[in-house]
């Protein structure tokens, strides 16, 4: 049986907990994988290496930095699951900020301070077979993945617009017929739409999607009244590093 | 017991919300030090709360824990809303509340059939346990969708729900969308009760809390999602003094921040709510925890796994309740006017108590952020529980003395992920 | 949509990454296929591609297939003995019927080989129908060409002109080195008696559809095969398009006035 | 066939008669701010009194001062949606065979089906005819629909010849009638089912001035349309302006997000899901809406054909006006004007042809 192995690095448990959430598919899971590392279900730990490895979190220590190169070594698949390990996660904020304020803030000993200076994917430590993103990662998704690799297919996990989604689902658009903001149509699909589905604008769990036009879309939010601090605010959040960097592209 | 050194150390814990590591040192048959190590980067969210529009909280607070993320929400809009006195709709409350009875159902479920139950029945994880009782663990696993069925029709997702905000919801189901999980939701009223009569056979080794408990309390019911404080040995206080009885201590040896209360280490969470809160459980929760042998308060830390089924039951029933007497909130959410103000709120996070406290500008920009999360606060009784069941077990074999002391560690579901709030240390790996 | 199950009887490794499989139906079976139509190969639950029919008869088809990702490595290495799904034949073909009484020429690029084989194969076997039949062949290294040993066999023969050529020698080959299109420019080419049949990568496929035009072959005369994302095959999932074509329908298959417009757009 | 009259309450009594013969009926209602499409259990739930004002990228409900329940132009779908699911089963496979997955939706009347409209479901037809999902859902599909009295402010059918009066296609054609007479609608019957239906409906033939004062109506409505194509060949038009500077302005502008073609009534791509479950054991096929702005539609070995945010926008406006003619005998555009709502960012495609029409930027 192909081995499965998840591991933690800076996050909020919440990506990890999604395979636990999967209470239909669990036991037949654990039926068709030897779970041989998951530290947050099981006090049983296999040595490697690993079929698959599940890699939750971002990189925010040396030490963390050491340890996803030992986890990749032991991986014959790594699949990054969440905004944190895709992208940096909202522990990233501080890439952009003063960190000297923001340890000023929380800590009283500034010695341990200068090693945590970035937040940072597990992409950009080492090489990563699949990053699903989200944040959290959707439930479906994440088995679609894990079947996938299973069968040695290529996961179905469109690269296309929140907006596709939430019109599959015959949802009224939200910026449309009510004004309100939405990233919709430059964040990642994989959500399901969840946003619009609550009559909320999508505040963009899943990061951009690839050539993203951010630019129109900030043209719009501030049609919609949102002034430069609103619209800075909104693509900082669980993938700040991303959106910032889909910002930097020119749109193709 | 001979005169020697003895280290225990587990270098990172399972089946706990989080990372963190456990550091027993123990010499001359004396416990000199017993640690429960957060090794967990921090995330600095308190200081990059500041500047951020107050609507942006509940959203970003929610992702300092996957496990509980509607406790985070919920102390959230407690606090902004405490700090503008919005009015909120007695309908919108109960939704609320409805939303946490999810969270509720579905972290108990897990705590109890994923993480600790394994522990008493000598295994390593459920998935082994489902080999010889696959129904048993089913049924847990049942009872989490329940709970996350909760959380995906009200909350719009299990983790980090969607739907909430300051005020309210961004839209409020209707009752023909509430109606099928009531169905759902009296199966896993049965999988609850269940759930009682099969956790009260355990075997639960001896051990007294020996120290101040601490909850939340509302004078309606049984609190979960608002309410002021209410102690041991202090009958209640309000929520805006929190800061004015806890107070957070930096220990050397520890990354964490200690948390006291009126300078004396105190437990909130399962423990805490039961005994000080009894009363207010239904009569059939109360039923319930008689017939598994809980008397009005509970000091045996063990039997928490005792006191989490019966909180699941009241949280289902109580969950069925709102939904038979559900009356659509419209408008979904009220108004904040913002102000300059100060804010704090609390509610009952599955693992013990949150606290938030905002400071906010007239513009409604979050000035300065406090959040003090229960892993924190429970980290001393914890620690406290450690020296005290291996001073009683010392001749114990080191690998079962440290399975004990995990088993110690597990009683409290710890939370270890919401890190808001701890130091980092170098951990010194011995 | 329902593909029809066909088992693998026999599998021959081409070169490192491309294998031919034989197929035979199981049950049912899809219609004959014409040179030039492809099928649409499923790998159970891997996923489904377009892939040229490389040789036919009596129900048996044949398909030679380059392992570049999950479905046509799950397809390439399908071992005797398993079971695909198989829907087609679909598309236009070369219409060598068209090019009775005339030269042919045939030019193949790597992969573009595999469609190109029923063309060959059928021009031999009505051979007195032709005149000349020329052959030029080109892979990136020797290794790389596809059905070597036939690429042998016809070399020998005299009634057909077969030029190879590589882009990168390796060892034991001690034939030209270079594009097809140097070969095809050393042919001599009568223009109004000659029919050409290209496949292969795009501008490979540009740049012989040149050297035959500037040796004044007419582009109506010119005909070549082209590639675009597909998923259904029978002209309704529209992924194929290419301006005003639906390759899976109007094509693969389409003469050189048609194809050059398009083919020169940008991102078209 | 002559004209009929119907009074208000003979509409509720069509729904009732339509459901009680084993009808699905789907009309348009009120829900999240929009007038959706949607099974109606009874004619209550048509739209009473509701407006809309719709312009790019803008769409709200307004309340009018009468109770028409036809008085609004296109809202966020289509009657795609019903023959043309967004994502449909295509077959399954457990280890036995390939098992075809023969949904059943039952007969769907649709009711209020404007002019564009039913040319879209024609050009649909004429597309997916030859799938068996499409015609599984279309025959015995009872069509009642609805002149357009009121054009919204993106509408253009009347230069795209599709409307406001509904074209062949129907089987009964309302036109919405509210005076001091009363609020009652002028019947036209296309079909020997229709004409069956109306037999059965409380109603009195047209008179030849009830009929005249309509029909003037519908026709007035044609000069009220917010929008209009160029007039010309639109088909040369797209065609010969390929390499158009045009392209990379309206790049500038488009999110990609490909809202135009999920709201469009006639864009019929799909992909292909080939999935498994996590034993192996069960394998499925199904389909799901695509769209020409996704990255992965034109996906081939390498790299995607269309990369560029103006090539994917100029395949599906040329798709639109122009290549639809060379693959399907008829334009991929009947004028509903829901592309420009719908558009985040209300990219017009009428403004978009009049530019490349006036050759400039
Ligand atoms: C008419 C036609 C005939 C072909 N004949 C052959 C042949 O005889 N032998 C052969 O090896 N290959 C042939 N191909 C190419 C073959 O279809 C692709 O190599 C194959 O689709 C790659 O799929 P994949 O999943 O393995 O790779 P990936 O690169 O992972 O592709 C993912 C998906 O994109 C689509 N896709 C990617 N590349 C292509 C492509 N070139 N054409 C169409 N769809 C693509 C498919 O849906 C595929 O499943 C032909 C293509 C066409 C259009
Ligand atoms: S609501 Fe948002 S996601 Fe949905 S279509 Fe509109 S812009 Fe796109
Ligand atoms: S913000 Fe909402 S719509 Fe956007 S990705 Fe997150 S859940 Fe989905
Ligand atoms: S034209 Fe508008 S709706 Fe269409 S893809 Fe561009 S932005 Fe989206």
């Amino acid at each position: 049986m192909p081995s499965l192995a998840v591991w933690k690095f800076a996050s909020c448990d919440g990506c990890q907990l999604t395979l636990l959430d999967c209470e239909d598919e669990l036991l037949t899971l654990a039926g068709q994988v030897t779970i041989a590392h998951f530290l947050e279900a099981s006090s049983q730990v296999l040595p490697g290496p690993y079929d698959v490895s599940l890699v939750e979190g971002s990189i925010t220590t040396p030490a963390d930095a050491e340890r996803i190169r030992q986890v990749r070594e032991q991986s014959r698949v790594l699949v990054t699951i969440g905004a944190c390990a895709t992208a940096g996660g909202i522990q990233a904020l501080r890439n952009f900020a003063d960190v000297e304020q923001f340890r000023s803030v929380v800590y009283a000993r500034p010695e341990y301070i200068e090693t945590l200076a970035t937040s940072t994917p597990i992409a950009a430590h080492v090489p990563v077979d699949f990053e699903l993103r989200g944040c959290p990662i959707d439930k479906r998704q994440l088995l679609e993945v894990i079947s996938a690799f299973l069968a040695g297919r290529k996961p179905d996990i469109p690269d296309t617009s929140v907006c596709t989604e939430c019109k599959r689902r015959g949802l009224t658009c939200v910026m449309v017929a009510d004004g309100t903001p939405c990233l919709g149509p430059v964040t990642h699909a994989g959500c399901g739409a969840l946003c619009p589905a609550v009559a909320r604008g999508c505040y963009g769990c899943f990061g951009p999607m690839t050539g993203a036009n951010l630019p129109a879309l900030t043209g719009q939010l501030r049609r919609l009244g949102m002034d430069d601090t609103a619209v800075g605010r909104v693509f900082a959040t669980f993938n700040v590093t991303a959106f910032r960097e889909a910002d930097n592209e020119p749109p193709h | 017991m001979s005169h020697r050194t003895r280290q225990l150390r587990v270098s990172s814990l399972a089946r706990v919300e989080g990372e963190g590591a456990l550091r027993i040192v123990v010499a001359d048959g004396h416990v000199e030090d017993a640690q429960l190590e957060i090794y967990e980067p921090p995330r600095f969210f308190e200081a990059f709360l500041r500047g951020r529009a107050f609507r942006e909280a509940v959203d970003i607070t929610s992702r300092i824990c996957g496990i509980c993320p509607v406790a985070y929400q919920t102390s959230a809009w407690n606090a902004i809303e405490d700090a503008w006195q919005v009015p909120v709709d007695d309908r919108i409350s109960a939704l609320r509340r409805l939303l946490y009875c999810g969270e509720w159902i579905s972290s108990h479920a897990l705590h109890i059939y994923l993480l600790h139950a394994p522990d008493f029945l000598g295994y390593p994880d459920a998935v082994a346990l489902a080999r010889d009782q696959r129904p048993t663990v089913e049924r847990g696993l049942a009872l989490k969708k329940a709970g996350n069925a909760i959380l995906e029709l009200v909350g719009g997702r299990a983790i980090h729900p969607v739907n909430p905000r300051v005020g309210g919801f961004h839209r409020a189901p209707t009752a023909a969308e509430l109606a099928p999980l009531a169905e759902r939701l009296r199966h896993a009223l049965d999988d609850a009760l269940t759930t009682v009569r099969w956790v009260a056979g355990f075997d639960f080794p001896e051990l007294q809390l020996d120290c101040e408990l601490a909850a939340v309390h509302h004078p309606g019911h049984y609190a979960i999602e608002q309410g002021d404080l209410v102690t041991t040995t202090r009958s209640s206080f309000p929520r805006r003094d929190f800061l004015e009885h806890v107070t957070e201590r930096q220990v050397p040896h520890s990354t964490a921040l200690y948390a006291e209360l009126d300078g004396r280490r105190y437990l909130t969470g399962p423990l805490a709510r039961y005994s000080l809160n009894f009363a207010q459980l239904s009569p059939l929760a109360r039923d319930a925890a008689a017939a598994a042998g809980l008397e009005a308060t509970c000091g045996n830390p063990f039997r928490s796994i005792v006191v989490r089924a019966v909180e699941t039951v009241y949280a289902v029933e109580e969950a069925l309740r709102i939904i038979g007497s559900y009356d659509r909130p419209d408008p979904p959410a009220a108004d904040p006017t913002p102000g300059a103000g100060i804010g704090h709120g609390v509610s009952e996070a599955p693992r013990g108590l949150l606290y938030h406290r905002y400071e906010l500008d007239a513009e409604g920009v979050i000035r300065d952020a406090t959040i003090i999360p229960p892993t924190s606060q429970n980290q001393a009784a914890i620690e406290n529980d450690l020296r005290r069941i291996v001073s009683a077990n010392l001749g114990l074999e080191d690998a079962a003395l440290t399975s004990l002391c995990e088993r110690t560690i597990r009683n409290y579901d710890p939370c270890i992920s919401c890190s808001a709030h701890f130091l980092d240390l170098t951990v010194e790996h011995r | 949509m329902l593909p029809v199950p066909y088992r693998v009887v026999a599998r021959t490794v081409e070169t490192d990454d491309s294998a031919t499989l034989r197929l035979e139906p199981i049950g049912a079976r899809v219609p004959h296929p014409n040179a030039g139509q492809f099928c649409m190969l499923y790998a159970r639950g891997i996923g489904e591609v377009a892939i040229s029919i490389s040789d036919a008869w009596n129900g048996t088809l044949v398909h030679t297939i380059r392992d570049v990702g999950a479905v046509s490595r799950a397809l390439s290495g399908a071992p005797p003995g398993a079971v695909l799904g198989v829907r087609g034949p679909f598309g236009t073909d070369w219409g060598l019927d068209s090019a009775v009484g005339h030269d042919v020429v045939i030019v193949a690029g790597g992969l573009g080989l595999a469609p190109l084989r029923p063309v060959v194969l059928g021009a031999l076997h009505r051979r007195a129908e032709y005149r000349r039949v020329t052959l030029v062949a080109g892979a990136r290294s020797p290794g790389e060409f596809l059905f070597r040993a036939q690429l042998a066999e016809w070399a020998a023969r005299a009634d057909i002109d077969v030029e190879l050529t590589v882009d990168r020698p390796g060892a034991g080959w001690d034939g030209p080195v270079g594009f097809v299109t140097e070969p095809l420019g050393r042919l001599d080419v009568e223009p109004s008696t000659t029919i050409a049949f290209v496949c292969g990568p795009e501008p490979m496929m540009r740049f012989s559809a040149n050297v035959l035009l500037d040796k004044g072959l007419a582009p109506d005369r010119i005909r070549l095969s082209l590639e675009r994302n597909m998923q259904c095959g029978i002209g309704v999932c529209g992924h194929c398009q290419l301006g005003p074509l639906l390759v899976c329908r109007d094509g693969p298959v389409v003469d050189y006035v048609t194809a050059e417009p398009l083919l020169s757009a940008r991102e078209l | 066939m002559s004209s009929a009259v119907l009074d208000r309450a003979g509409l509720d009594q069509l729904v009732e008669l339509l459901i009680a013969d084993g009808y699905r009926v789907i009309g348009p209602t009120v829900r999240d701010g929009a007038i959706v499409l949607a099974e109606l259990d009874s004619g209550a739930q048509l739209p009473a009194g509701w407006g809309v004002d719709v312009a790019p990228g803008r769409y709200r409900l307004r309340r009018r001062s009468d109770a028409a329940v036809f008085a609004h132009s296109a809202g966020p779908q289509s009657w795609k949606q019903f023959l043309h699911p967004p994502r449909r089963r295509l077959f399954t496979d457990d280890g036995a065979g390939f098992e075809p997955v023969e949904d059943d939706p039952g007969r769907y009347a649709f009711l209020g089906v404007r002019g564009c409209d039913l040319a879209a479901i024609a050009t649909l037809g004429t597309v997916l005819q030859g799938t068996d999902g499409f015609a599984r859902r279309r025959d015995g599909l009872f069509v009642v629909a609805a002149s357009c009295l009121e054009p919204g402010g993106v509408c253009f059918c009347a230069s795209m010849g599709t409307g406001p009066a509904p074209g062949p296609g129907y089987d009964l054609s309302l036109t919405e009638r509210i005076d001091d007479d009363g609020h009652r609608f002028l019947v036209d019957v296309g079909s020997e089912a229709g004409a069956a239906l109306l037999d059965r409906l409380a109603h009195h033939p047209a008179t030849t001035a009830e009929q005249d004062e309509a029909r003037g109506a519908v026709a007035a409505a044609a000069g009220r349309m917010g929008r209009q194509m160029p007039v010309g060949d639109l088909r040369a038009l797209l065609r010969d302006n390929r390499e158009s500077p045009h392209w990379d302005a309206v790049a500038e502008r488009c999110l990609t997000c490909g809202n135009c073609t999920m709201v469009c009534p006639t864009c019929f791509c799909t992909t292909v899901e080939d999935v498994t479950d996590l034993t192996g054991e069960h394998a499925e096929r199904a389909e799901r809406w695509a769209s020409c702005f996704e990255l992965a539609f034109s996906y081939l070995h390498g790299g995607s054909v269309r990369v560029s945010g103006a090539s994917r926008y100029r395949q599906w406006m040329t798709h639109k006006l122009s290549t639809w003619h060379d693959q399907f005998g008829g334009s991929g555009c009947v004028g509903c004007g829901r592309c420009i709502a719908w558009c985040p960012v209300g990219i017009d495609i009428t403004a978009e042809a009049a530019a490349l029409a006036a050759g400039h930027d």
